[in-house]
């Protein structure tokens, strides 16, 4: 009986708002689990690379270290220091939180798998991102904190320089494809992927997306031997996890913008049902590229702040710049 | 590169009583006796000289605290101590200027056994917690207060006559 | 420092805080709402605990030699992160468990209650080595400067002694503290590294 | 934000590192006033770590004080033994064995080999390079095996004594240091492709925190940090101690005194004790490694003074003697003290990265600075 009144409520409602409320919850679960996951992956791999086991104990070979941190911070006492400005503390983690797990409506996992083909899918993307920088200025501007407000202007000033060779390397994508749309943009490299049409923008590209996503060598905004823990130096708890799920999730789209762009998004060695299974290859190049993320961050040092920039503004941007122009140069002939 | 002996000299003339000191037993090679005034002079020659600091610091003796100095030189085997007694009203001038390096050492000085610099820029509590500036803790008590002689080689005043010691000198 | 300097940084307030409490012998009293829940499951408390134990985030915070073998079980041969207590955080308020590794001396005592205080509930203390257990070796008469031991200033829950003790024995520590919370011992690892 | 009163034009203000920073190394708080990430003068606040060794010094015996030396500097103890006994040998006139000089030599220059690979991690962890100092405390590790084996501890030793050393060597300990210098020499490739080559790491440390000889004389450093302006001055060769006249080995010394070149300074003098270490375990003499000393055992009366050669530069004991087996007063000079207070001058108008960069630079234990 409650069975077919339930079966009768969901009938009725329309089915868009299903829709939206089960991605709503599949994306959701996915920020959490590819947080865990890459989480986890980041300290084994740190430990692989430093000759020793990592995480090891929790679980077999420790695969349930990140839940048990995560439930730990869940249970920790959440912090607003008496200086801070109270609501912009508590706005800050939820605004670097929730805005991520928007990008997903635009990203194709695969040719049927994908929520929303807009037709300016790389611009949303690209501008859900860039909301980050705020969430980090209001956290640092909202802690009350030197160090906080250090990390804070870091980050902003650094967004801001790499989001120009970021766009501009992109741009040279779209001249070639003629659409905004990430499908169009994956379908339109069907014979030969744009990594090889366009190698100096994939490289712009992905120096900019680790800038962005403030992973070393570029990890000025949380430089711990500078800033002790930058923006977030105060925040404690759960609040803390969200910067981190949102770090995580960041550098899981500049891994899958790379992918689509540039490596051919879902495409590869056809697998049975590929409409759905081609997100089988989509996630193994994204984590491939995740994997030369982790690989860089501890292996090199870290950059100083003006360095950073110089090389943003000397280099990257020139570079991009030349190579727009060639690009529309080649696709006018 | 001066020598030995026209830095003995420059030293008797600031003046300053000097005896040379046997440096296998000892470690270091002159000991030189000065009033608290000349202690700015003493530094300044030094310097010019081309000795470096290597510390300043006190010993708690009767009748008055000495102020001990020790310099060295990089670019040969001179080891140098002064020494010189505080002023009555347990004062000292500084070198701190003379030696930026002093700076901190005139300060821990200050910190163990109250004696204060004049002239020293910044006298603050170095290594003491600020509301504890006052402990002096290095400053014996009573009968643990040994007088001045009873510290010295017994046979100082005999050294000053010795030979001036040559081949100390090593070229870099 | 200088006055100005001072009352720009409110450094005075700490200090005498710590000086009495050190010479009252006292403990740090946390606030009763600080430590009372207001409901209590017994389940979720459980669980809450096991995952604590398994993620103690240590701080940052050396004091002296102790220090040093506190990295060196971070390190690569004793390698803490097999726990998952290899993630050093800076920030006293991401931590768990602060390390006091070293002598505490009236000068840093009330910086170290200050980093208590800054630290998020739960969380737990370990005094490593002899110093901070009891003065060590700097619990003499002429003593005018050394607080003889930590627990004076801030409740600790495990005294690993030594001096300083090896990385293994701090690794029993936090073993011990991990007993402490979930009232089971758990095993010594049976992983062997690759040597 | 609080504005500072000083300069109030500039609108600077005070930014507080310490006591509790990753960079400081422990318990250094530095008063910054900055404007922007520009400082405009920093002043390093010390005495987080004061714990009364001279005071202690001079209440307990000459040889109850012994265990205490190690625990001044505990990265390298062995070397503030060594300073400690040289002290009491030349004031009582006591020589040790030969064979005794040679252990001493071997295990000081260890060592001193320990507190550079820390230096070397903990200085790349500084500039934000996480891994290599898993590699250095991997190598250090060995070293701290080997010294465990001869003097029962892993940092703080108290293996000198009087007259001598407190345990005899063995043929484990040679070919386990033999081995060890093959391991560490095959090592520095690496270390060199790695760090020396890398360019990120050559940008953040060329012409950072300039030293100037000039500098150097004025505030008393001493160590690595003065063997990178090109000053080739060292305890070991200009007041030659134990037998270290009887090795061939090399200082090495830098041009310019930035960072880079107190970097290549510290990694040459490993390979530099190396050398001594490998010819000291070929000549090790045979014979006795204690002599014959008496259990009370009186101070002359007077003063006087040992210089050795500690990891971060010249140690020296200042020790004055009423004529009993207790110190009238101990002072002691560690290097770390002269070194840290040219920070003012050196980091005035400087970046705060940099200023980290010139923290590491000077390889600071707080705990030697403070006493």
């Amino acid at each position: 009986m409650g069975q077919a009144i339930f079966m009768e409520t969901v009938n009725s409602l329309p089915p868009e708002l299903i829709r939206i409320v089960v991605t709503a919850l599949v994306i959701i679960a996915f920020v959490f689990l590819n947080s865990l996951i890459l989480g986890y992956l980041e300290r084994k791999f740190a430990g692989w690379f430093q000759l020793r086991p990592g995480p090891m104990e929790v679980g077999p070979h420790g695969i349930f270290q990140l839940i048990v941190d995560g439930v730990k911070l869940l249970g920790k006492q959440f912090i607003i220091p008496k200086e801070a400005n109270a609501p912009l503390f508590r706005l800050a983690p939820l605004l670097a939180f929730i805005p991520v797990g928007m990008s997903f409506i635009v990203v194709p996992f695969s040719s049927k798998l994908q929520v929303r083909d807009l037709d300016v899918g790389l611009i949303f993307i690209l501008a859900i991102m860039a909301l980050n920088a705020v969430a980090i200025l209001i956290a640092g501007w909202g802690s009350n904190n030197k160090y906080s407000l250090f990390g804070a202007i870091r980050a902003v000033a650094q967004n801001v320089a790499y989001e120009i060779p970021m766009l501009l390397s992109l741009l040279s994508v779209v001249l070639m494809t003629n659409t905004f749309s990430m499908r169009g943009i994956v379908l339109a490299q069907s014979p030969v992927w744009h990594v090889i049409l366009q190698p100096v923008a994939f490289l712009i590209y992905f120096i900019a997306g680790m800038a962005e996503t403030h992973r070393a060598p570029f990890d000025l905004p949380e430089a711990e031997s500078e800033l002790t823990a930058g923006f977030h130096t105060e925040f404690s708890g759960i609040c803390f996890s969200f910067f981190f799920i949102a770090e995580y999730t960041n550098m899981f789209f500049v891994c899958a913008i790379a992918v689509i762009l540039f490596l051919g998004g879902w495409s590869g060695p056809p697998l049975p049902y590929m409409e759905y299974t081609g997100i089988i290859w989509f996630l193994l190049k994204v984590y491939a590229l995740l994997f030369i993320l982790i690989w860089v961050r501890w292996s090199f040092p870290r950059v100083r702040f003006d360095q950073l920039l110089n090389f943003c503004w000397k280099y990257l941007i020139p570079f991009s710049l030349v190579n727009l122009l060639v690009t529309a140069v080649i696709v006018k002939l | 590169m001066t020598t030995p002996n026209k830095l003995i000299n420059d030293l008797r003339n600031l003046p300053a009583t000097v005896h040379e000191v046997d440096y296998r037993q000892w470690g270091y090679h002159l000991d030189v006796l000065l009033e608290a005034g000349r202690v700015r002079g003493f530094a300044g020659m030094l310097r010019a000289h081309r000795f470096y600091l290597v510390f300043v610091s006190a010993v708690h003796t009767a009748p008055a605290i000495e102020i001990i100095y020790q310099f060295a030189c990089y670019s040969r085997q001179c080891r140098i101590l002064g020494r010189a007694a505080v002023t009555d009203n347990g004062t000292m001038p500084t070198i701190s200027d003379i030696y930026d390096g002093a700076n901190w050492h005139e300060r821990e000085t200050r910190d163990m056994f109250g004696v204060l610099f004049t002239g020293h820029p910044y006298l603050e509590p170095l290594l003491l917690p600020e509301e504890e500036a006052d402990r002096k803790p290095l400053l014996k008590n009573g009968s643990a207060v040994k007088a001045a002689d009873r510290i010295r080689r017994p046979n100082q005043a005999g050294i000053g006559t010795a030979e001036p010691h040559q081949g100390q000198e090593r070229d870099q | 420092m200088g006055e100005e300097k001072k009352s720009v940084l409110r450094v005075h307030s700490y200090a005498e805080l710590a000086h009495r409490r050190e010479e009252s012998g006292g403990l740090y009293q946390p606030d009763a709402a600080e430590e009372q829940p207001i409901i209590r499951l017994d389940l979720v408390e459980n669980i809450l605990n096991l995952c604590r134990a398994n993620s103690l985030w240590p701080m940052t915070f050396g004091l002296a030699c102790c220090a040093i073998e506190m990295m060196c079980l971070g390190m690569a041969r004793f390698d803490m992160s097999r726990y998952g207590a290899e993630v050093f955080r800076p920030s006293p308020r991401q931590c768990d468990l602060m390390i006091v590794a070293g002598t505490v001396n009236r000068k840093m005592a009330p910086a170290l209650i200050t980093l208590y205080e800054q630290m998020a509930a739960p969380k737990w203390v370990i005094a490593m080595g002899n110093c901070a257990i009891s003065g060590g070796p700097f619990a003499v008469r002429e003593n005018y400067n050394v607080v003889e031991g930590v627990d004076r200033l801030i409740p600790v829950d495990v005294h690993v002694p030594g001096c300083p003790p090896r990385p293994e024995g701090l690794l029993e520590g936090i073993l011990k503290l991990q007993e402490k919370m979930t009232g089971t011992r758990y095993p010594f690892p049976q992983f062997k590294p690759p040597r | 934000m609080t504005l500072g009163t000083k300069n109030q034009d500039r609108h600077s203000f005070y930014l507080n590192m310490g006591p509790q920073h990753p960079s400081t190394h422990g318990v250094l708080r530095v008063l910054l006033e900055m404007e922007g990430e520009y400082i405009l003068e920093p002043e390093p606040v010390i005495g987080y770590g004061h714990r009364m060794q001279e005071k202690i010094g001079e209440s307990l015996t000459w040889n109850a004080f012994m265990p205490n030396t190690a625990r001044i500097d505990y990265l390298s103890a062995l070397m503030y033994n060594h300073g400690y006994v040289g002290l009491i040998e030349r004031m009582t006139g006591i020589e040790a064995p030969r064979r005794a000089e040679y252990i001493r030599v071997i295990t000081s220059e260890l060592n001193r080999i320990a507190s550079h690979l820390l230096w070397l991690g903990a200085f790349l962890l500084d500039l934000g390079a996480f891994t290599p100092i898993m590699y250095t405390f991997d190598d250090r590790e060995q070293i701290l095996d080997i010294l465990e084996d001869v003097t029962g501890s892993r940092l703080t030793y108290c293996y000198y004594r009087v007259g001598g050393v407190s345990r005899d060597v063995d043929g484990t300990f040679v070919e386990g240091t033999r081995a060890f210098i093959r391991r560490l020499r095959s090592r520095f490739p690496m270390y060199d492709d790695l760090v020396t080559n890398n360019i990120i790491f050559i940008k953040r440390v060329k012409d950072i925190a300039q030293f100037t000889p000039d500098m150097a004389m004025r505030y008393g450093a001493t160590g690595p940090i003065l063997r990178s302006t090109g000053i080739g001055y060292d305890i070991r060769r200009n007041e030659p101690y134990s037998v270290y006249p009887e090795f061939d080995f090399d200082i090495p010394v830098g041009t310019t005194g930035d960072c880079m070149d107190v970097y290549l300074v510290r990694v040459r003098e490993m390979e530099q004790s190396l050398r001594i270490i490998e010819q000291a375990l070929d000549s090790l003499p045979e014979g006795p490694c204690m002599t014959k000393v008496p259990r009370r055992l009186k101070l002359p009366q007077g003063d006087a003074s040992f210089s050795v050669e500690a990891a971060r530069g010249e140690l020296s004991y200042y020790l004055v003697s009423d004529g009993s087996d207790v110190p009238y007063r101990l002072k002691i000079r560690p290097p770390s003290f002269s070194n840290l207070s040219l920070l003012p001058e050196l980091c005035r108008n400087m970046l705060l990265s940099d200023l980290v960069m010139a923290l590491g630079a000077l390889d600071l234990v707080i705990p030697e600075i403070d006493r």
